[in-house]
């Protein structure tokens, strides 16, 4: 508690989002998930039920909507861009899958809003959930446009893990107890993991080579996660990394509103005009017309 | 009709006031053991919750807030009758209040200290509720000021501070008249709380100043933690909750809902206490159009929040909008529409005005509404927003409603305990309102005097309670 | 020399206001109106035409509670928060005006409602032990006048409330 | 593996112990809990096992047994646990990719309803024992001076391959018994029926990767059809641009119909009619002409307006399927579950194959693949033929013995087969099993086998990828419960009994496997070393083959479609899902809580209806509704959307398990029970979608049909948005 630093200079700090976001980043972890490809198989989610000690919460609660899926894939049956002349009787164009995990929004909503800062935003750009410090007021929940935050209503761990399930528990994350928020992560144990190995290596964090759980089970390679910023290895970037795809789309951080020279280009992110300015990319789903 | 009649002999005040703190009657008992039997619903569901978690009260993904949070703003806004007739009419010197503010004030304490729980009880780990104020922690960890909650806390602890202090200094010069009539455990009580006051010039001088002053503050105070209260939902960005004129309609509400309640205090108080002379008919009919006018202004801002929607075109708050017209929740949104906006009607009729039992029934269905109000500001929101796919109705479970139901044994017994030991009418006020009624009365001030010198009986200075 | 507190109880405000009128135009030589004290169950403001204006400070402890509360809150906030990494959230500043302005609004309001309240013990010299000279009948309807006076001065200000229709004088001697 | 089990296994322990406690101090569980027989002390970490570092998790390389597919993994084994399970890259069946049902072999592993010492049942009910008991039991019963008769035993198995098999044969060959049941229900036995008559060669490797239009008529390549995993890993690049378009006809919407540009509602037991239909089409508006005479016939008789009538499809619709295959070449045509499971499936699947060689897909999108040179190895796949022969020969009463592996047949046969009564003339039931279910129960003696993570084997996919490999199970982490046994362990004890000397050099599975991999033929040694330590890297090893070449037999087929049935107006569709699959994994809390795929429906059965047949009956979501046929009823809520045809309904297999465990009992039903034992005439596999019921209200259900998700559209909202493919490959087409 100084005052020295009062007045000290924290204009790196006082970047908005629109700048390229309030803090000099090191990474900027982001998504691309391409609808064309994702065939909404679930191997994503259970695959994240694995690696993050997501509890099963059994039918009545689920009947509660107090599962816990971080991610969860939603389907809907609608094809508002394809018109209404495509509802018929029967469903010709299949279902429109869309997995959603955190967005892991730059200008977050449910930051501001935490009472007790339990919620925050990491240098790599991650909207970090702090669960010993978080006491539950589920504010950010309420104020998540996506609705991909997830309270532990119960201690859930008493009954989700009979014994020798619990054997399969992720020593890298803690088993959450009741009364705190959670949510995806992009597999932050994940990067922490490679990020001490390339400190004790001595050298950056190179593009690619984390693979959060979800995209890397992903059996049609919809998901597609890695460094936006993408520092370190510029040169060695190719065109499916996230940070070329995101340019190849004509998607940027810091909007509300992409003006693309090609607006057919499939690159959108949801409820971008709420300026939330999510970390992940969609790809529109593709269909014969 | 007077206000109230000139002619009650001060003596009277004193014994009647006084009276009302005796040992109570059979009736007292029972009510505290009905509000007793009321907090125990609440206590039990409670610490179910606080075992189990938050589950079992059927929160969920998207509701994460329900009836919890909807009766928080409800107590809050209660509360902001009192500060209405104690302050403002203090300060714009309306005297009709000095038979009725003590309690009105009373009420805002109180309320103040039941909507205060229930943050604590709505948040997942309440054994770090602290942590939302700003300790210096060894971690150097602050609460997020940006946080409305944050605010909220520090909004409501100013707020019941300040009320609570407003409320004791104004019965300073009460107690020493307790003090200088009671005995045993009161007289030590009272000794001790009226701080030695005795009424000299220079006491009478401050406290006029002092009391002014607090007056003063509270009035922007209590605007202030209504407008704080309504920005927890302003500052989202929900359709529904980020609205521009939720301030100014939440405070409105506030002031409804409290007027709604002094009505109904006041109609208990008179009835229990024996009042009549001094929370008479005429002050009932004054707070009756008061609260009237300012249910007008609620229903005003209810139209322009609807319109507002309606003529911006957000697509996801006008669907919110329709679906609390025509959506699962519409029922309770028309019962909000009609206790708030129609039932308020009646108040136009003097005949209602002056009917109690009428009057009792009005003021409950008012408050009624009220409540109606903020669970529709809260839930249809959370129930349809932004995401589809997190569509969901939820209705709250008994573990809700216990604890609802409850806070409203606490604030009774608060409120109970509070009238027996408390002077629950200001007399010295009451007195000065005699008194300045008869300057206007009567021509001559001498005459006036003299009217009362010859009021002396023999045992009218005698003191202790068992003399009267 | 002796001191002795002589209180007078008058049944009505305006005997009482003569009383100390008279004082007041030297009636009687030596006593001056400052040692006189007006005890009545309601206020009497009219009473300074004859007391004189006695002014209060009350209102300057608000103002000095409401700057230390303003500025002192805001500073308060604000440090907290630049001594705060995680506080930058959002792209917003680090000290934002608008929440730190709302929070150092409630800390003036706060700080200044207890300065004044401070303040009004102090300056109405409650918290005190009491003088013992006090009736009870004051505090319902009677009205009192005090004065501490030395000897010589009683039987003349005996005679005085006498003559203001008196109810009932009671006087002591101070060790 | 080149340490002693000893200690392994006591490293082990200890790794499990403080693991676990590591594991929870997030929470406030007790740190005691031990892993079984917890009475050894803690021994600190201060010199901790070599190549062991504490909190580093290290990968070793297995093979997937959720499935026939054998997909490659890599465990994630930390302190002694296995934690994770991700695909192995250097596989050639999924590339590095899983699905959900391998993601959960962790719970098959850890489940805690496992069977954890062998049962034996004594007057009436199983109780457990020791394996000196049961061993004594088996010499008993099949010893060799049992007076067993050989083919008076038998094999009931799934799909079994590699060395597993080999010593399934071995043991019968030293029994005497000739006789090995191999049950699948998910299978695509007809397809290879139909394949080796008509291109030669029984597994055709079908490139969904190389193809620029499917037509499916049926066949839920992405969720059950061959191999899942690698038909999906195709299928990402089958969407890259140029895309291919899919097109699905079925009568119930699969995983992949789902994802089809067109999904067609075809009458069930049309698709045949379809395939003509189309291949008129072609020959009338395309001008092709080389249809296989056998056929020509067929296909006259079968216009556009013949084939819409019957199979309820719109003329633009076929004629724009046509027009896909014929323009987007080379195309591929499938045939799968609905379209094989009728009376006349061979026939069907025959016409679909013959829109193949019309379009002249062989050699591109379908190729022969390779023959490996071991054909002991190769996966006997399951079908559904053997169980029919199964009941039959129970009725018989065949058998004195029968040993069930991998399988469970009361559970998955109709109940008119009457299987469970006719194990009742069978004397002795051996089942190796890690769970009790349906068919346990039935069993007198079980043996407790090690879950796929804790075993040694080696499996030969019948559907193999780019390369040829044998993978290799290997243990990702010591036995949590030391009583079960590896279920070559046991087999070689088995032999044993037989012929002591033959088998006497290996004292267990692992130096048996070993032995065998190191003298396997045709395995290319990469560089040098031993073959089994390059093959534990690896996962598996790869083996030269003879890649075959497929050629076209046309057959004569007749095409006929299902009567209507005015008592019973309705087909049931009892779907497969990539999940629950056949129902083996009912007992796996993550895929019943993993919401199904297109209904979004978890823990729980449920019908699907059309809106139209509902609104018929009025029946509204989550109703309970009668379902009946011959053989039967069953209860189950409804679910309506328009991914069924308005002439069946669907329910999911896999629910309705009774003793399968905490998490599968008493959760749904099993659609299986009810259907008619229909058979295909020409390969003899039960015709599972032929089976017609009729339906109605049951009032309504005491618990809801729980459903993720409130909205099943996007109200406005721009969430999945849709591009056509036109423009996707302006934008996108150099990609």
């Amino acid at each position: 508690m100084s005052l020295s630093n009062l007045l000290g200079d924290w204009s790196k700090y006082r970047k908005t989002h629109e700048e390229g976001g309030f803090h000099d980043y090191e990474h900027m972890w982001g998504m691309v998930i391409d609808l064309n490809k994702c065939i909404g198989c679930n191997a994503c989610s259970v695959a994240c039920y694995a690696e993050n000690n997501l509890p099963v919460v059994g039918k009545e609660k689920f009947e509660k909507g107090q599962a816990m899926h971080w991610l969860r894939i939603e389907r809907y049956w609608d094809e508002p861009d394809l018109g209404e002349s495509r509802v018929s009787e029967y469903q010709h164009h299949g279902a429109s899958y869309v997995p959603m995990m955190c967005q892991q929004c730059n200008a977050a909503t449910c930051e501001p809003v935490c009472p007790v800062a339990a919620t925050y935003h990491t240098p790599d750009g991650l909207n970090a959930q702090v669960y010993n410090r978080c006491i539950g007021s589920r504010y950010c929940s309420n104020n998540c446009p996506y609705r991909l935050r997830y309270f532990n209503f119960y201690s859930y761990y008493e009954d989700a893990w009979p014994a020798p399930l619990h054997m399969q528990l992720n020593p890298d994350l803690s088993v959450r107890d009741k009364g705190v928020m959670e949510k995806c992560t992009f597999c932050v144990q994940r990067i922490r993991t490679v990020k001490d190995k390339a400190k004790m290596d001595d050298r950056p964090v190179m593009d690619g080579e984390i693979q959060t759980a979800c995209m890397q089970t992903c059996p049609t390679t919809a998901i597609k996660f890695g460094d936006m910023l993408n520092l370190h290895s510029p040169e060695k970037a190719q065109p499916t990394d996230v940070s070329q795809l995101w340019r190849k789309h004509q998607v940027e951080l810091g909007k509300h509103t992409q003006n693309k020279q090609n607006k057919d280009l499939r690159g959108y992110r949801i409820h971008e005009g709420l300026n939330t300015d999510p970390c992940v990319m969609f790809l529109e789903r593709v269909r014969e017309v | 009709m007077k206000d109230i009649s000139e002619d009650i002999k001060w003596a009277k005040i004193n014994k009647d006031v006084l009276r009302s703190m005796e040992s109570p009657r059979m009736g007292y008992w029972v009510s505290v053991a009905v509000c007793l039997f009321m907090l125990a619903f609440a206590v039990g569901a409670e610490i179910y919750q606080y075992n189990v978690g938050m589950g079992p009260a059927n929160l969920n993904v998207p509701h994460m807030w329900d009836l919890y949070i909807a009766t928080f703003i409800f107590w809050i806004g209660m509360s902001h009758s009192g500060t209405l007739l104690s302050a403002i009419l203090h300060i714009i010197g309306a005297d009709w209040r000095k038979p009725i503010y003590r309690f009105a004030e009373a009420m805002t304490t109180f309320t103040l200290m039941t909507a205060g729980l229930f943050p604590i009880i709505h948040i997942g780990r309440l054994w770090n509720m602290y942590w939302v104020l700003p300790y210096f922690s060894d971690r150097g960890i602050w609460p997020n000021f940006r946080s409305p909650l944050v605010w909220d806390a520090f909004a409501i602890s100013t707020y019941l501070t300040s009320s609570a202090l407003f409320l004791f200094v104004g019965m300073i010069p009460d107690l020493a008249i307790c003090r200088d009539n009671a005995r045993g455990w009161r007289k030590k009580l009272y000794t001790m709380l009226s701080l030695g006051w005795r009424g000299d010039d220079r006491q009478w001088r401050h406290f006029r100043k002092t009391y002014m002053i607090m007056a003063c503050f509270l009035i922007p105070l209590a605007v202030s933690v209504h407008s704080i209260v309504s920005s927890d939902f302003a500052v989202s960005i929900m359709p529904g909750w980020h609205v521009t004129t939720f301030p100014p309609y939440f405070v409105a509400g506030a002031l409804y809902s409290g007027c709604a309640a002094i009505i109904t205090l006041f109609i208990l108080l008179r009835y229990y206490f024996r009042f009549e002379e001094y929370m008479t008919l005429s002050i009932m009919e004054k707070v009756c159009k008061l609260t009237f006018a300012i249910a007008m202004v609620w229903t005003y801002l209810n139209i322009i929040e609807f319109s507002s929607v309606w003529y911006g075109h957000d697509a996801v708050a006008k669907e919110l909008l329709l679906s609390k017209f025509y959506g699962p929740y519409a029922p309770y949104f028309w019962a909000m529409i009609f206790f708030g906006s129609v039932l308020p009607f009646t108040l136009c009729f003097r005949s209602l005005r002056r009917n109690l039992k009428a009057m009792m029934v009005i003021s409950i269905g008012l408050n009624i509404g009220m409540w109606l109000e903020r669970w529709m500001i809260v839930t249809p929101t959370l129930s349809l927003s932004y995401h589809p796919f997190s569509f969901d109705v939820m209705w709250p479970s008994w573990v809700q409603w216990f604890i609802v139901f409850g806070s409203f044994g606490w604030f009774g017994l608060l409120f109970l305990v509070f009238v027996k030991v408390f002077p629950s009418v200001s007399m010295y006020e009451v007195k000065e309102m005699i008194l300045h009624r008869r300057h206007l009365a009567n021509k001559g001030i001498a005459e006036v005097m003299h009217r009362r010198s010859s009021d002396k009986q023999p045992d009218s200075g005698t003191p202790g309670l068992e003399g009267a | 020399m002796k001191k002795y507190h002589i209180l007078g109880l008058f049944s009505n405000f305006d005997e009482a206001f003569a009383t100390i009128s008279d004082i007041r135009h030297y009636k009687i030589p030596g006593i001056s109106v400052d040692d006189v004290e007006l005890i009545s169950p309601i206020e009497h403001p009219e009473i300074e035409e004859v007391l004189g204006v006695r002014g209060s400070h009350v209102p300057k402890f608000t103002l000095a509670g409401a700057l230390f509360g303003g500025i002192g809150g805001f500073m308060f906030v604000s440090t907290a928060q630049s001594n705060f990494a995680v506080q930058p959230q959002g792209g917003k500043a680090v000290v934002p005006i608008p929440s730190n302005l709302v929070l150092s609004y409630e800390m003036m309001i706060l700080a200044a409602v207890l300065f004044t309240l401070t303040a009004f013990i102090v300056s109405a010299r409650l918290l005190r032990k009491r003088k013992p000279l006090y009736s009870e009948n004051v505090s319902l309807d009677q009205v009192g006048i005090e004065l501490e006076v030395e000897e010589k001065f009683i039987e003349p200000i005996k005679e005085l409330f006498k003559k203001h229709q008196v109810v009932e004088i009671r006087d002591e001697v101070m060790k | 593996m080149s340490l002693n089990n000893i200690k392994r296994r006591k490293f082990l322990k200890i790794m499990g112990w403080s693991g676990a406690g590591a594991t929870l101090a997030g929470c406030d569980m007790p740190t005691t809990m031990t892993v079984q027989e917890g009475k050894e002390e803690v021994v600190s970490y201060l010199s901790p096992e070599e190549y062991v570092i504490p909190g580093v998790g290290v990968w070793y390389a297995s093979t997937c047994q959720q499935c026939a597919a054998g997909c490659g993994v890599h465990g994630r084994v930390r302190e002694g646990r296995v934690l994770k399970l991700e695909g192995n890259p250097s596989a050639a069946v999924n590339a590095g990719k899983l699905c959900q049902m391998g993601q959960s072999a962790l719970q098959t592993h850890y489940n805690p309803d496992r069977i954890t010492a062998p049962q034996i049942r004594s007057n009436g009910a199983l109780s457990s024992a020791s394996w000196d008991e049961a061993y004594d039991l088996l010499k008993k019963k099949i010893g060799a001076d049992s007076g067993l008769k050989g083919n008076r035993a038998a094999w009931v198995t799934g799909n079994v391959s590699g060395h597993q098999s080999v010593l399934i044969d071995a043991h019968m060959e030293a029994l005497g018994s000739s006789k090995h049941y191999t049950h699948e229900v998910i299978n695509d036995s007809v397809w290879q029926a139909v394949s080796k008559d008509m291109l030669g060669v029984a597994n055709p490797r079908v490139r969904i990767d190389k193809a620029q239009a499917i037509l499916s008529l049926g066949a839920d390549f992405l969720g059950t059809w061959g191999s899942p995993v690698q038909n999906a890993v195709e299928y990402g690049s089958f969407r890259d641009s140029p895309r291919g378009a899919l097109i699905q006809a079925e009568p119930t919407m699969s995983l992949t119909g789902s994802n089809a540009d067109l999904w067609l509602p075809v009458k069930p037991g049309t698709e045949g009619v379809l395939a003509l239909g189309i291949a008129n089409v072609l020959m009338s508006n395309h001008g092709v002409k080389n249809i296989p005479s056998q056929f020509k016939s067929l296909v006259k008789q079968y216009t556009l307006e013949e084939t819409s009538r019957i199979t309820g499809l719109t003329g633009e619709h076929i004629l724009f399927t046509a027009k896909t295959l014929k323009e987007r070449s080379p195309s591929l045509v499938l045939a799968g579950a609905s379209a094989q499971g009728h009376e006349n499936g061979y026939e069907i699947v025959a016409a679909a194959m013959m829109l193949n060689i019309v379009l002249g897909n062989l050699g591109k999108t379908v190729e022969g693949g390779t023959q490996l040179p071991f054909s002991q190895m190769m996966a006997s796949e399951g079908n559904t033929r053997d169980l029919l022969a199964l009941a039959d020969d129970l009725g018989a009463s065949k058998y004195d013995v029968l040993f069930f592996y991998g399988t469970n047949p009361v559970y998955s046969a109709p109940e008119a087969l009457k299987i469970k009564d006719g194990l009742k003339n069978v004397g002795f039931k051996v089942a190796f099993s890690m769970f009790n279910d349906e068919t346990t129960a039935e069993a007198d003696l079980v043996l407790p086998l090690a879950s796929s993570l804790e075993d040694w084997g080696t499996h030969v996919a019948a559907k193999q990828g780019a390369r040829s490999e044998v993978s290799i199970q290997q243990p990702l982490m010591e036995k949590i419960y030391p009583e079960t046994m590896g279920f070559g362990d046991i087999m070689l004890s088995l032999l044993k009994m037989q012929k002591v000397d033959a088998y006497a050099g290996f004292n267990d599975y692992y130096s048996y496997l070993r032995n065998a991999v190191n003298n396997m033929p045709g395995f290319m040694a990469k560089n040098g070393g031993e073959a089994w330590k390059e093959a534990m890297q690896a996962g598996s090893l790869e083996v030269k083959g003879r890649s075959l070449n497929v050629s076209s037999k046309a057959i004569s087929i007749k095409m006929s479609v299902p009567a209507d049935d005015a008592q019973y107006p309705l087909t049931l569709i009892p779907s497969a899902r990539l999940g629950l699959w056949d129902g083996r994994h009912a007992n796996l809390p993550w895929l019943q809580e993993a919401p199904d795929q297109m209904t979004k429906v978890v823990w729980d059965s449920w019908v699907e209806i059309h809106p139209r047949t509902a609104a018929k009956m009025g029946v509204k979501e989550g109703d309970l509704i009668n379902v009946a046929s011959e053989q039967g009823t069953i209860k189950a809520k409804a679910y309506i959307y328009k991914g069924v045809n308005q002439d069946s309904i669907a329910i999911p297999i896999g629910q309705g398990h009774k003793g399968y465990g905490r998490y599968a009992d008493g959760v749904g039903v099993n659609p299986l029970q009810i259907l008619n034992p229909a058979v295909d005439k020409k390969t003899g596999e039960l015709a599972m979608f032929a089976t017609r019921v009729k339906i109605s209200k049951a009032g309504s259900a005491k618990d809801k049909l729980v459903r993720m998700g409130g909205s099943e559209t996007q109200v406005g909202r721009k969430l999945a948005a849709t591009i056509s493919a036109d423009v996707f490959e302006r934008t996108e087409g150099d990609a």
